[in-house]
C-alpha cells in the first residue's frame, strides 16, 4: 500500500519534471529539470527492486552525463534572450500527436488481453537474501562478455569521436616548451657585439 | 504492490513526452538531446518492468548497456552541439535549415 | 552452321566495341570495320536464307545454353518465317546507314559507328531469341544506343525527343515485363513455347494482353501512343531516323505476332476491335496529319506511322474473317500483307530517309519550303526520291504495293468498312506523298541553295540505288518472301484462332 | 498460240523504254528513238498477227498465267494472259496509235533536251497498256492500270518546270487514285467471294455472286455483285474521266501534244471502256450497276461536251470532246452495247488522234500557239493538216460514212432500244450531245482553219514553249515537215474508212462472240443488227436519221455564229451570262476541288496534327503527365522543409498512424 | 544457485568470430599508429586500413564459413553463410569506398587517424549486425555503427552544413533508437527472451496488440535505418551535408548492415507476425517509391538526387520484405547487393571528378562531362541505366526479381506502382546521362586528377555492373542458396 503511494507520487514527480525539461525556456532549468527525472525513475527503480540499476543511474547520469550538459550549456554561452519565445501556434497539433501515442500505448496495457499477459500483478518479490548486483555480476562477464566488449568499443568511439570532433590544434597558438626552457644555454640568451672603436673626425 | 500495467504506463507517457518535447522544441538544440535521455529511460523503464515481472535478469542487464550506450551517445551528441556552435555560433534549432527540399 | 545466328549477334557487337575502342583517333580504321562488319553480317543472312527450310513452322538453326538456370531461362535462338524476312532486313538495312554516315559525322564518329553497330547485334537478337526474358534483354538493351544517337547526334530539339522517346518505350515494356514475370510465375520458365502453350483465363489473357499491346504499341507505334515517333525522327540523325524506321517499329508488329496471337488468342480475338480500330484511326487520321507538314521528315514519320497502321490491321482482322465469313480463309493472306508490309515500309522509309539525308548533307535544312526543283539540279537523285516517294503510295511494281494490297483484301472479307477505310490510304498516301514531292522536286529552281546542289556522289547512288534494286525486287518478285513465311503463317493462324480456355 | 510471242509483245516497249531511260548517252538521242519506234513497230505487227490468228485462223482463245507473282493463303495472284478477239483488238489499237505517236514525236520533240527520257516514257506506257489489256486476272488488270497511270503522272509532268504541268500532273494522279480506290475495293470484292483473282474464276461464279449480300452496318445491305461492279466502274470513272472525276483530263493537256494523242485520246482514258467491256460478265447480272453507268455516262457526255463550246484553247476543245465522247461508250456500256462501245472507242482511237496530232502540227505551225482566236485562215498555209484534220472532225461529228458515224448511230440507237432504268434521260443527252459534238467540232474548224487571219497580231509565246522555240517567229506558219504529216495521213485513212469496213463484222457481226457475254434480255444491239444492211445502207439512212440534222443544225449554228457573223458569239455569252460564266468556269468543278475540298483536307489534317497530336496527346496525355509529376515532387520537395523538429514531428506521425491503424485491427480480431 | 556457464569463451566457439575479434584488434593498432604518425603521414594508416581489411577478409573466408547454421556465444551471434557473404560485401565496399575517397580526405584535411578508426568502427557495427542473433547484440551493433557514422558526417569541422546534417542525424536517430528499444523492451517482456531463436519459437499466433505495438515501434526503427517514407527526411540532408567520402560509406555499406537488421529482427526473430509487419512495410514501401522517385525529379544537386534514389531503391528492397517469402529475402539481398555496387560506384564518380574547391555535386558541374573526362562519364553512364533497370546492366535482374516475388506472393497492386514509380525513375537517370553526353560543358572546370588506383577500380567497378547484368546467373543462384 505504501509502495503505491510512494509510486504514485514519484511517477507524478517523474511526469512533472518531464513536462518540465520540454517547456522550461532556459535550458539550465530543463536540465535541472532532467536530473529530477533521473532521481525520482531511480526511486521507482528501487521500488521495483532493481537496486543495481538505481544507483547506476544516479551516479553515471545525474553525477557524470547531467554535468556534461551543464557544463555544455555553460561552455556555449547561449544567448538566452533569444530562446526565450514558446512554441508556434502549431504546438496543439504536437501535443494531439503525442496524446494519441499516450493513447495507443495506455490503451493497449489496460485492454483485455492487451498484453497477452496478465498486466494486473507486477512478479513476485524476491527474497531478502536476493542481490540485484549478484546476479547482474554473474551474468555479466560470462554470458554477456560479447556484448560487454562491444559496449567497450562504442565507449571508445564515443572518445574517438568526441575528440576527433572538439579538439582541434589553432594555428599561431602559443605554447611553453619546457623541455626548451629547461635545455637553454647562455649562448642562445646572450650575444656578444664587437663594435670598432669610434673614430675621430 | 506496482503492477506491470502502470509501469508500462508511466513509461509510454515518458515516451510520448520526450518526443513531443522533440518536435514541439523550436529553439534549443540541447533541450533535444534531454528528451532523447528521456526517451532511453522510458525505454528502461519498459526493460526493468518486465524484467521485474518475468523475475528474468536478462532485462536489466538490457538496461546496463543501454545506460551504457546512451553516455557514449549524448558525449558525442555534444561534441557535434559543439562543432554545430563553433560553425553557426547558435544552436537555435531554427537555424538549421539551410539543407531542406 | 549451327552457331550462325549467334555470329550474326555478337559480330556486330563485337565489332561495335572495337571500333569505340580505336577511339576517334583511329576512326579512319574504325570505319572500314563497321562496314566490314556489317557486310559479313549481311553475307552470313545467305546461308540463313539457303539454309532455311520453308516446309515447316519450326524454329530453325536453334541454339540453347543455360542463361540463368534459377530462372530456367536459356540463351535459345532460333528462327522462323516472321523472323527470318526481319533479321534479314536488319542485316541490310545498317549497311546502308553505316556507309551513309562515312562522311557526314564529324563529331565523335566513332562512338556514332559503335552505337549502330550494337544496335544491330542487338535487334537481330530480338528477331532471334526464343526465350521470353532473352527477347526482353536485347528488346530493352536496345533503348540505350538508340537514346545516345538521338540525344548526341540529334537536331535542336533532340533532348527532348530522345527522352521522350526513351520514356514512352520504357513505359511500354515495364507493362509487358510485368506480364512476362506473370506468366513465367504460371509457366515456370521464360521460353516463348512454353508461354504459347501456357494455359490462361479469359481475365488474365485480357491484362496480359493489354500489357503486350502497350509495349508494342509504343513500338509500332499506333495512335494514340505515336507522338514520340515524329519527334524521335526529326530530331534524329540519318542513320537513326533510318534504323528507327527501318527496324525498330517492326520490332511491335514482330511482337504482335509472336506474343499478342499466341499467347493471349483468346483475349485478341474479344479486343481485336480495339486495335483494328486504332488501326484504321491511324490509317486515316495520321493520313491527314502528314499532309499539312512542313518538315519532311517529319512527313515521312508520319506517314510511317500510316502504314504500320496496315501491318496492325492485317495481323488482326483474322478475327472478324472469322466472324463474318465463318472460315479462316483469308486469315493469312492479311497477316502475310502485314508482314510483306514491315519489310517493305523498312526498306521505303529507310530509303526516304537516306534521300532526305542527302537533301540535309547539301542544304542543312528539312523544310519543304527551303527547296523546290531539285530535280533541275539533281537528276539522278530526284530520280530516286520520285521512285521510293512512289513506292510509299503503294505503286503496283514496287514493294509497297504488296503489303497494302494485300490486306485491304483480307480486310473486305471481315467486312466491306474496313478495307475502305484502309483504301483510303491510296488516296492519302498518294497526297502527302506526291504533294511533297511537287514541292520538293518539281518546279523551277526556287532558291540558290538548290541551284548550287551537286548530284548523288557515288557512295550515296550505290546505297540509293541498292534499296531502290529491293524495292523492286521484293514488288515484282515477292513470291520467295511468301514462301519463307508460309508455314509459320499458317501455324500462327491455327494458334491465333485456338482457344486457350 | 504461242505464249513467248505475247511476251514478248508485252515486254518489247518495256525493254525498249529501259535502254532509252537508262541507257544515257550510250544510246543517245537517235538510238533512244529508233530503239523505241523499232520495238513498237514489231509488237504492233506481232498484234497484227495476233488478230489475224484469232479472227481470221480461227485459232482459240489463250487464257493461261505466264508467271506466279505470289501465292498468299491459297489465293495465287498471277501473271497472265487472256487473248481472245476483245484483247487481240485493243492490241492493235494500242500498238499502232502508238506507233503513231512515237513517230510523230520524232520530229515533235526533236529539239526537246527530254527527248530520251520521253521516248522512254511512252515505250512504257506501251507496255503498261499491253499488260492491262492482256491481263487474265484482276491483279495484272490493276498493275497495268496503276502502270498507266504512273506514265500519265509522269508525261503530264513532263515540263517539270512548268507550275501548271506539276500541278495538274498532281492533281491527274490523285483523281485517279481516287478511282482506284474503288477498283482496289471492286478487286477485293471479287477476292471475298470468288477466293480468286482470274477473270475465269470470277466470271463463272458471277450468277452466284448476284445472290450473295453484303452488310453495310446495321441492317442495311447491298448487292454484292453491284457494289463490286460499282466499285470497279468507280475505278473507270477515274481512268476515263467520267463526271465527277472527270477534272484532271482537260488539265492534262499540259503535257506534250503527242501524249494528248497518245494517253488522253485513244488509249489510257479508254482503258476504263474496255475494263468494262471486259467485265461484262460480271456488269450483265446488275442492272442497278449497269444504270448507274449509264447516267454517269450520259451526264458525261451532253455537259462536257457542252463546255467544248466555250474553250478557246484548241486542245482544251479536242479535250472537253474526248470527254464527251467517253461519255458515249459509258452510255453504250451502260445499256450492255458493250460492242458498240468497243467499236465507238476503236474509231475514236483513229480520229481523235488524228485530231489531236493535226492540233499538234498547227501548234508547231503557230509558234506553240494554243489559242484559237490567234489563228484561223490556216487552211490554206498547211494544206495537207487542214484535211487531215476535217476528216478526223467529220468523223468526230458522225457524218455518214465516216468512221464515227457507224459507231455513234449504233451508240444512239442501242440507248433508244434500252429499257434500262435510265435510258430515256440518257437518250436525249446523246442525242443533244450530237448537236454539241457539231456545234464545238465546227466552231474549232472555223476558228482554226478558215475565217481571217488573227495570227498576225503579236504571238505571245505560251503553250508548250517551255524551251527556246527552234522555229523563230519569222514569216507564215508553213505546214509540217513529213514525220508529222505522214502519221497524219496514216491516222486520216483509217478516220475514213474503218467504221465503213468493219462496222458489219465488229458491230452486228457478233465479232466479240465469248469474249464479250450480254444476257438475252439486255441484248440491244442484237435488234439493230436485225435492221443494219451493209455500210451504204446505213449511210444513206443516216442521213435521214435524227442525228445527222442535229449535226447539221450544231454545224450551221457553228458557221453563223464563229464564220459568218462573230459578234453573235459574243452577243449570245452576254445574253446568257449565267449559263456563259457556269461553262467557262466550267461547272464550277475546279473551284469547288481547289477552294472546298483541298484547303478542306489541309484544315483537318492541321486540326487533327496541333489539337490532337500537339495539344491532346502531347499537351495533356503525355507532358501533361510529367507536369503533374512534376508538381507533384515540387509539393512533396516543400514537405522536406529542413526544420528538425518537422522531421520528428513526421516520424512521429508515421508512427502515430502505423499504430492506430494496425492496433485497431489487432483489437477487433 | 543459479547456474554457471562451465567455459566463458571457449576458443574453439571463437573462431568464426575471428573477423570482428581481428576488426578490434586492427582499430585499436590503427588508433594509435594514427596518434603517432599525425597528420603528416596520414597515408599510413589509410594503407594499414586497407591491409586490416584485406586480413580481415580473408579471415572471413578462412574461418566464417560453419557447416550449418550455429549459434555462438551463448546465443548472441549466428555463423552461417549468409553472415559471411554480408561480411565480405561489406568489407569490399568500405575498401573500395576508402580507396575512392583517398584523394578526397586528403584534400579536405580530414585525414586523420581518426577518420579510419570512425570507418572501421562503423563496420564493426555491420559485422555485428551480420550475425547478430540477439536483441541485445542487434541494439549494440545497430549503436555502434550510428554512433561512428554522426561522427563521420561531421568530421569535417570547417563546414557548417556538415555539422548542421549530423546534428539532425543525430537526433532523429536517436529518436530511432528509442524507438527500436521500446519496441524490443516490449517484444522482450512478453516473449520473455532476447534472444531471437526463442522469440521466433515464442512469437506464434494469436498475435496480441502488445506485440504489434513493440513490432510496430521496431518496424519504425528499421523504416528509418533504411530510409523508409516517412522517417527518410534524415536521408537527403546528411547526404547532401555530409563531406563526399562519407555520403559514399553511408550510401554502401551501411545499407547492407540495416537489410541484416531488417532480415535478423523482422524476418527471423519476428517471423511470426510477418502477416502484420509485410502489410506496414508495404505500406510504406508505396510511399517511399513515389516519394523516392517523384522529389528526385526536382534535384539540382547530384549528391541530394542520389539520396531521393536511394529512398527509391531502398523502396524496392522493402518491397522484397514484403513479399515475406525467403525468395522474397533472396530478392532483396541480391538488390541491397546490387544496389550498393551501383551507389558506390556512382559517389565513387562524384568523388573522383571533385577537386579541391570543387565539390562537383551540382548536377551542372557535369556538363558535358563526356568531353572532359570519357571513363568517368562512361562509368556513371553504365551506373544511371543499371539504376534505371534498364538491360545489359545488373540493375535490371534487381528489379526484375522484386517484381518475380511480388508476383508469385500475389501483389498485383506493388507491382504495378512499382513498374510505373520505375519510368518515373528513368527520368532523372536520363537527366545525369543528358548533361553529361548531350550538353556542352559549361565554363572551363578542373580536369579531373589522374589518380589510376582509384580510376581503374571504378572501371572494374562499372564493368562488373555490366558482367554481372550479361551473366546475372552466379550472384542470384548465391542470394537464394544464402536464404533458405
Amino acid at each position: 500500500m505504501l509502495i503505491q503511494v510512494l509510486f504514485h507520487l514519484f511517477a507524478a514527480l517523474l511526469i512533472l519534471a518531464a513536462l518540465g525539461v520540454i517547456i522550461a525556456r532556459n535550458p539550465v532549468y530543463s536540465a535541472l529539470a532532467l536530473v529530477m527525472c533521473f532521481i525520482t525513475s531511480a526511486a521507482i527503480w528501487l521500488l521495483i527492486e532493481a537496486e543495481f540499476l538505481a544507483v547506476v543511474l544516479v551516479l553515471v547520469y545525474v553525477g557524470a552525463v547531467m554535468v556534461l550538459f551543464l557544463f555544455v550549456v555553460m561552455m556555449l554561452d547561449i544567448n538566452l534572450a533569444e530562446l526565450r519565445q514558446g512554441f508556434t501556434r502549431f504546438a496543439w497539433l504536437g501535443w494531439l500527436t503525442a496524446l494519441a501515442v499516450i493513447v495507443e500505448i495506455v490503451g493497449v496495457v489496460w485492454a483485455r488481453g492487451g498484453l497477452g499477459i496478465d498486466a494486473a500483478h507486477g512478479g513476485t518479490a524476491e527474497p531478502a537474501t536476493y542481490s540485484n548486483t549478484l546476479e547482474l555480476g554473474r551474468v555479466l562477464y560470462t554470458r554477456y562478455a560479447y556484448p560487454f566488449e562491444l559496449a567497450a568499443v562504442v565507449l571508445l568511439v564515443a572518445i574517438v569521436a568526441a575528440i576527433a570532433l572538439t579538439m582541434r590544434r589553432r594555428p599561431g597558438l602559443k605554447q611553453q616548451d619546457i623541455g626548451a626552457q629547461v635545455a637553454v644555454r647562455a649562448a642562445d640568451r646572450l650575444r656578444i657585439v664587437k663594435m670598432a672603436p669610434e673614430k675621430r673626425p | 504492490m506496482i503492477t506491470l500495467a502502470q509501469l508500462l504506463t508511466l513509461s509510454g507517457i515518458l515516451f510520448a513526452l520526450a518526443v513531443a518535447g522533440i518536435f514541439l522544441n523550436r529553439k534549443n538544440v540541447i533541450l533535444l538531446l534531454m528528451c532523447v535521455e528521456l526517451l532511453l529511460l522510458a525505454a528502461n523503464f519498459n526493460f526493468i518492468a518486465f524484467s521485474r515481472y518475468l523475475g528474468d535478469i536478462n532485462g536489466q542487464v538490457f538496461v546496463f548497456f543501454i545506460l551504457t550506450v546512451a553516455a557514449a551517445e549524448s558525449a558525442i551528441g555534444l561534441a557535434i552541439l559543439v562543432v554545430l556552435f563553433r560553425e553557426r555560433r547558435s544552436i537555435n534549432v531554427e537555424d538549421l535549415n539551410t539543407l531542406r527540399g | 552452321m549451327h552457331d550462325l545466328l549467334s555470329l550474326m549477334i555478337w559480330l556486330p557487337i563485337a565489332a561495335g566495341v572495337v571500333v569505340l575502342l580505336l577511339g576517334d583517333g583511329g576512326i579512319v580504321a574504325g570505319r572500314w570495320i563497321a562496314l566490314v562488319a556489317t557486310l559479313v553480317t549481311l553475307l552470313l543472312a545467305v546461308p540463313l536464307l539457303s539454309g532455311f527450310d520453308t516446309s515447316t513452322a519450326a524454329m530453325q538453326f536453334p541454339e540453347k545454353l543455360a542463361w540463368i538456370p534459377r530462372f530456367r531461362a536459356y540463351y535459345a535462338l532460333g528462327v522462323d518465317g516472321i523472323s527470318v524476312p526481319l533479321i534479314v532486313l536488319t542485316a541490310f538495312m545498317t549497311v546502308p546507314v553505316v556507309i551513309a554516315g562515312w562522311s557526314v559525322i564529324e563529331s565523335r564518329p566513332a562512338q556514332y559507328y559503335a552505337a549502330f553497330l550494337i544496335m544491330e547485334g542487338l535487334m537481330i537478337g530480338v528477331f532471334a531469341a526464343t526465350d521470353a526474358l532473352l527477347f526482353y534483354f536485347f528488346w530493352e538493351a536496345m533503348l540505350i544506343p538508340m537514346f545516345l544517337i538521338i540525344g548526341i547526334w540529334g537536331g535542336p530539339r533532340r533532348v527532348y525527343a530522345t527522352i521522350k522517346f526513351f520514356l514512352y518505350t520504357f513505359l511500354g515494356s515495364v507493362f509487358m515485363l510485368a506480364a512476362l514475370i506473370y506468366m513465367y510465375v504460371k509457366a515456370g520458365d521464360y521460353s516463348i513455347a512454353s508461354l504459347q502453350a501456357l494455359p490462361l483465363t479469359l481475365t488474365e489473357q485480357r491484362w496480359i494482353f493489354l500489357a503486350f499491346m502497350l509495349a508494342f504499341a509504343v513500338k509500332v507505334p499506333m495512335f494514340p501512343v505515336h507522338t514520340w515517333l515524329p519527334d524521335a525522327h526529326v530530331e534524329a540523325p540519318t542513320g537513326g531516323s533510318v534504323i528507327l524506321a527501318a527496324i525498330m517499329l517492326k520490332m511491335g508488329g514482330y511482337g504482335f505476332l509472336r506474343f499478342s496471337l499466341p499467347v493471349t488468342p483468346d483475349a485478341s480475338r474479344e479486343l481485336d476491335l480495339l486495335v483494328i480500330t486504332l488501326s484504321l484511326i491511324a490509317v486515316i487520321y495520321i493520313g491527314f496529319v502528314a499532309l499539312v507538314q512542313a518538315d519532311m521528315k517529319k512527313l515521312i514519320a508520319y506517314s510511317s506511322i500510316a502504314h504500320m497502321g496496315f501491318v496492325t490491321l492485317g495481323a488482326f482482322v483474322l478475327y472478324e474473317i472469322v466472324r463474318s465469313t465463318g472460315s479462316i480463309t483469308g486469315a493469312g493472306m492479311g497477316l502475310d500483307g502485314a508482314m510483306v508490309q514491315m519489310v517493305s515500309h523498312g526498306l521505303i522509309s529507310g530509303a526516304l530517309f537516306l534521300c532526305v539525308g542527302v537533301l540535309y548533307d547539301r542544304v542543312h535544312s528539312r523544310q519543304i519550303a527551303d527547296y523546290g526543283g531539285v530535280v533541275n539540279t539533281m537528276p539522278v537523285f530526284a530520280a530516286f526520291m520520285v521512285l521510293f516517294a512512289l513506292a510509299n503510295t503503294g505503286l503496283p511494281g514496287t514493294s509497297g504495293f504488296v503489303g497494302e494490297f494485300l490486306v485491304i483484301i483480307a480486310s473486305f472479307r471481315a467486312s466491306f468498312w474496313y478495307a475502305a477505310l484502309a483504301a483510303v490510304t491510296l488516296i492519302l498516301g498518294a497526297a502527302y506523298t506526291l504533294w511533297m514531292v511537287k514541292r520538293v522536286v518539281f518546279g523551277p529552281v526556287t532558291s540558290p541553295r538548290v541551284a548550287a546542289l551537286e548530284d548523288l556522289n557515288p557512295r550515296e547512288f550505290i546505297v540509293l540505288g541498292a534499296l531502290a534494286l529491293a524495292v523492286l525486287i521484293v514488288g515484282v518478285w515477292p513470291a520467295p518472301l511468301l514462301r519463307i513465311m508460309q508455314p509459320t503463317i499458317h501455324h500462327l493462324v491455327s494458334q491465333a484462332v485456338a482457344t486457350k480456355l | 498460240m504461242n505464249p513467248t510471242v505475247l511476251v514478248a509483245i508485252a515486254l518489247l516497249p518495256l525493254f525498249a523504254a529501259l535502254i532509252a531511260g537508262l541507257g544515257g548517252r550510250l544510246v543517245g538521242r537517235l538510238g533512244a528513238s529508233a530503239v523505241t519506234c523499232l520495238a513498237v513497230a514489231v509488237s504492233c505487227v506481232l498484234s497484227l498477227v495476233v488478230l489475224k490468228q484469232i479472227c481470221l485462223d480461227g485459232v482459240p482463245a489463250y487464257d493461261a498465267p505466264v508467271y506466279t507473282w505470289l501465292v498468299s493463303d491459297g489465293v495465287g495472284m498471277q501473271v497472265g494472259f487472256l487473248i481472245d478477239r476483245l484483247t487481240a483488238l485493243m492490241m492493235v489499237v494500242v500498238t499502232f496509235v502508238s506507233l503513231c505517236v512515237h513517230i510523230y514525236s520524232i520530229g515533235y520533240m526533236a529539239d526537246d533536251p527530254g527527248y530520251q527520257r520521253f521516248f522512254s516514257y511512252i515505250s512504257l506506257f506501251t507496255f503498261s497498256m499491253l499488260m492491262l489489256v492482256m491481263a487474265n486476272n484482276f491483279m495484272q488488270l490493276f498493275f497495268g492500270w496503276e502502270a498507266v497511270g504512273l506514265v500519265s503522272y509522269l508525261l503530264i509532268g513532263f515540263w517539270y518546270t512548268r507550275p501548271s504541268a506539276i500541278a495538274a500532273n498532281l492533281k491527274a494522279f490523285i483523281v485517279n487514285r481516287i478511282g482506284d480506290f474503288g477498283f482496289v475495293l471492286g478487286i477485293a470484292g471479287v477476292v471475298r467471294y470468288t477466293g480468286s483473282l482470274d477473270y475465269r474464276a470470277a466470271f463463272a461464279a458471277a450468277p452466284h455472286i448476284a445472290t450473295q449480300l453484303v452488310p453495310l452496318g446495321g441492317a442495311t445491305t447491298v448487292g454484292a455483285l453491284t457494289l463490286i461492279c460499282i466499285c470497279l466502274f468507280v475505278g473507270a470513272m477515274g481512268k476515263s474521266a467520267q463526271v465527277p472525276l472527270h477534272v484532271w483530263l482537260p488539265d492534262s493537256m499540259e503535257g506534250p501534244t503527242p501524249i494528248s494523242a497518245l494517253i488522253h485520246a485513244a488509249t489510257m482514258v479508254t482503258a476504263g471502256i474496255f475494263m468494262v467491256a471486259r467485265m461484262s460478265p460480271l456488269f450483265e447480272y446488275s442492272s442497278t450497276a449497269l444504270s448507274f453507268v449509264l447516267v454517269i455516262g450520259a451526264t458525261t457526255a451532253f455537259f462536257m461536251g457542252l463546255l467544248g463550246v466555250v474553250a478557246n484553247d484548241i486542245k482544251r476543245v479536242i479535250a472537253y470532246s474526248t470527254l464527251s465522247q467517253l461519255g458515249y461508250m459509258t452510255v453504250a456500256l451502260g445499256v450492255s452495247a458493250y460492242g458498240a462501245a468497243i467499236f465507238h472507242l476503236m474509231t475514236h482511237a483513229f480520229f481523235k488522234a488524228l485530231l489531236f496530232l493535226a492540233a499538234g502540227s498547227v501548234i508547231i505551225a503557230m509558234h506553240h500557239e494554243q489559242d484559237m482566236r490567234r489563228m484561223g485562215g490556216l487552211a490554206k498555209y498547211m494544206p495537207v493538216t487542214a484535211v487531215t484534220c476535217w476528216i478526223g472532225a467529220l468523223a468526230l461529228c458522225g457524218t455518214p460514212f465516216f468512221a464515227g458515224f457507224y459507231s455513234k448511230d449504233a451508240i444512239i440507237e442501242a440507248v433508244g432500244a434500252s429499257h434500262r432504268f435510265g435510258s430515256g434521260y440518257a437518250y436525249w443527252c446523246v442525242l443533244c450531245g450530237v448537236f454539241v459534238t457539231a456545234l464545238y467540232t465546227f466552231r474549232m474548224m472555223f476558228l482554226t482553219f478558215h475565217g481571217p487571219e488573227r495570227f498576225r497580231e503579236t504571238a505571245h509565246a505560251g503553250g508548250d514553249a517551255h524551251h527556246a522555240d527552234p522555229h523563230g517567229h519569222a514569216g507564215d506558219p508553213h505546214e509540217s515537215p513529213a514525220v508529222v504529216t505522214v502519221p497524219l495521213i496514216a491516222l486520216a485513212i483509217p478516220s475514213l474508212l474503218i467504221g465503213a469496213l468493219t462496222a458489219g463484222t465488229v458491230l452486228y457481226g457478233g465479232y466479240f462472240g465469248a469474249a464479250i457475254r450480254v444476257l438475252p434480255g439486255n441484248n440491244t444491239l442484237m435488234g439493230l443488227a436485225a435492221e443494219y444492211g451493209g455500210p451504204l445502207r446505213a449511210g444513206f439512212l443516216g442521213f435521214v436519221a435524227p442525228p445527222f440534222w442535229l449535226a447539221l443544225a450544231g454545224a450551221l449554228t457553228a458557221w453563223v455564229c464563229f464564220l459568218k457573223r462573230p459578234e453573235l458569239a459574243g452577243a449570245a455569252a452576254r445574253r446568257a451570262r449565267w449559263l456563259y460564266s457556269l461553262l467557262i468556269n466550267k461547272y464550277y468543278f475546279d473551284w469547288v476541288n481547289e477552294r472546298l475540298i483541298a484547303p478542306l483536307a489541309r484544315l483537318i489534317g492541321v486540326g487533327l496534327w496541333k489539337g490532337g497530336d500537339q495539344a491532346l496527346i502531347d499537351g495533356v496525355m503525355v507532358n501533361g503527365t510529367a507536369e503533374e509529376v512534376n508538381w507533384l515532387g515540387g509539393v512533396l520537395r516543400r514537405v522536406q522543409s529542413g526544420y528538425l523538429y518537422s522531421y520528428a514531428f513526421w516520424m512521429v506521425i508515421g508512427l502515430a498512424v502505423l499504430l492506430g491503424w494496425f492496433l485497431m485491427q489487432a483489437m477487433r480480431s | 544457485m543459479p547456474h554457471l556457464p562451465a567455459a566463458v569463451l571457449s576458443s574453439t566457439s571463437l573462431l568464426p568470430a575471428m573477423p570482428e575479434i581481428w576488426l578490434v584488434c586492427a582499430i585499436c593498432a590503427i588508433l594509435l599508429v594514427g596518434v603517432f604518425a599525425g597528420e603528416r603521414r596520414g597515408g599510413l594508416t589509410a594503407t594499414l586500413t586497407l591491409l586490416a581489411l584485406a586480413v580481415d577478409a580473408a579471415l572471413t573466408i578462412g574461418y566464417g564459413h560453419v557447416p550449418q547454421r550455429t549459434l555462438l556465444l551463448h546465443g548472441m551471434y549466428v555463423a552461417d553463410d549468409l553472415a559471411v557473404v554480408l561480411k565480405l560485401a561489406a568489407l569490399l565496399v568500405v575498401a573500395l569506398g576508402l580507396l575512392y575517397s583517398r584523394a578526397y580526405v586528403e584534400t579536405r584535411h580530414i585525414l586523420r587517424g581518426e577518420y579510419y578508426v570512425l570507418s572501421l568502427t562503423a563496420l564493426l557495427g555491420i559485422l555485428v549486425l551480420a550475425s547478430a542473433a540477439s536483441l541485445l547484440t542487434v541494439y549494440l551493433g545497430v549503436e555502434l555503427l550510428a554512433l561512428s557514422v554522426y561522427a563521420m558526417v561531421a568530421f569535417d569541422r570547417d563546414s557548417g552544413i556538415a555539422a548542421e546534417s549530423a546534428m539532425k542525424y543525430f537526433v532523429l536517430g536517436a529518436i530511432a533508437s528509442g524507438a527500436l528499444l521500446y519496441g524490443m523492451s516490449l517484444i522482450y517482456g512478453l516473449t520473455g527472451s532476447l534472444d531471437l531463436t526463442a522469440i521466433a519459437a515464442k512469437l506464434r499466433d494469436p498475435v496480441h496488440p502488445g506485440v504489434i505495438l513493440g513490432l510496430t515501434f521496431i518496424v519504425v526503427a528499421v523504416a528509418f535505418k533504411l530510409g523508409a517514407v516517412p522517417f527518410h527526411m534524415w536521408l537527403p540532408d546528411v547526404y547532401e551535408g555530409a563531406p563526399t567520402s562519407v555520403t559514399l560509406f553511408i550510401g554502401t555499406a551501411p545499407k547492407i548492415g540495416y537489410f541484416a537488421l531488417a532480415l535478423r529482427l523482422l524476418a527471423q526473430g519476428l517471423a511470426g507476425t510477418a502477416a502484420e509487419w509485410t502489410q506496414m512495410l508495404a505500406a510504406l514501401a508505396v510511399l517511399t517509391l513515389v516519394v523516392g522517385n517523384v522529389v528526385a525529379l526536382r534535384q539540382t544537386n547530384l549528391k541530394r538526387m542520389l539520396a531521393y534514389s536511394t529512398i527509391a531503391n531502398v523502396g524496392f528492397i522493402v518491397l522484397g520484405f514484403v513479399a515475406g517469402t525467403p525468395d522474397g529475402y533472396a530478392a532483396a539481398l541480391y538488390y541491397t547487393l546490387v544496389y550498393v555496387l551501383v551507389a558506390l560506384g556512382s559517389f565513387g564518380v562524384i568523388l573522383l571528378s571533385s577537386r579541391a574547391g570543387f565539390e562537383a555535386d551540382k548536377l551542372d558541374d557535369y556538363k558535358g562531362l563526356h568531353q572532359r573526362d570519357p571513363l568517368l562519364a562512361a562509368t556513371m553512364l553504365v551506373l544511371m541505366f543499371s539504376t534505371a533497370g534498364v538491360p545489359p546492366f545488373v540493375g535490371f535482374w534487381a528489379k526484375l526479381r522484386i517484381f518475380q516475388v511480388l508476383w508469385e506472393s500475389g501483389h498485383l497492386w506493388l507491382v504495378v506502382i512499382a513498374a510505373a514509380m520505375s519510368v518515373v525513375g528513368a527520368f532523372y537517370y536520363l537527366r545525369v546521362i543528358k548533361l553529361m553526353y548531350f550538353d556542352a560543358p559549361a565554363g572551363d572546370l578542373p580536369p579531373s586528377a589522374p589518380l589510376a588506383g582509384a580510376r581503374f577500380a571504378l572501371g572494374c567497378n562499372a564493368a562488373a555492373v555490366l558482367l554481372l547484368g550479361v551473366l546475372p546467373g552466379p550472384l542470384l543462384d548465391l542470394c537464394a542458396r544464402l536464404i533458405q
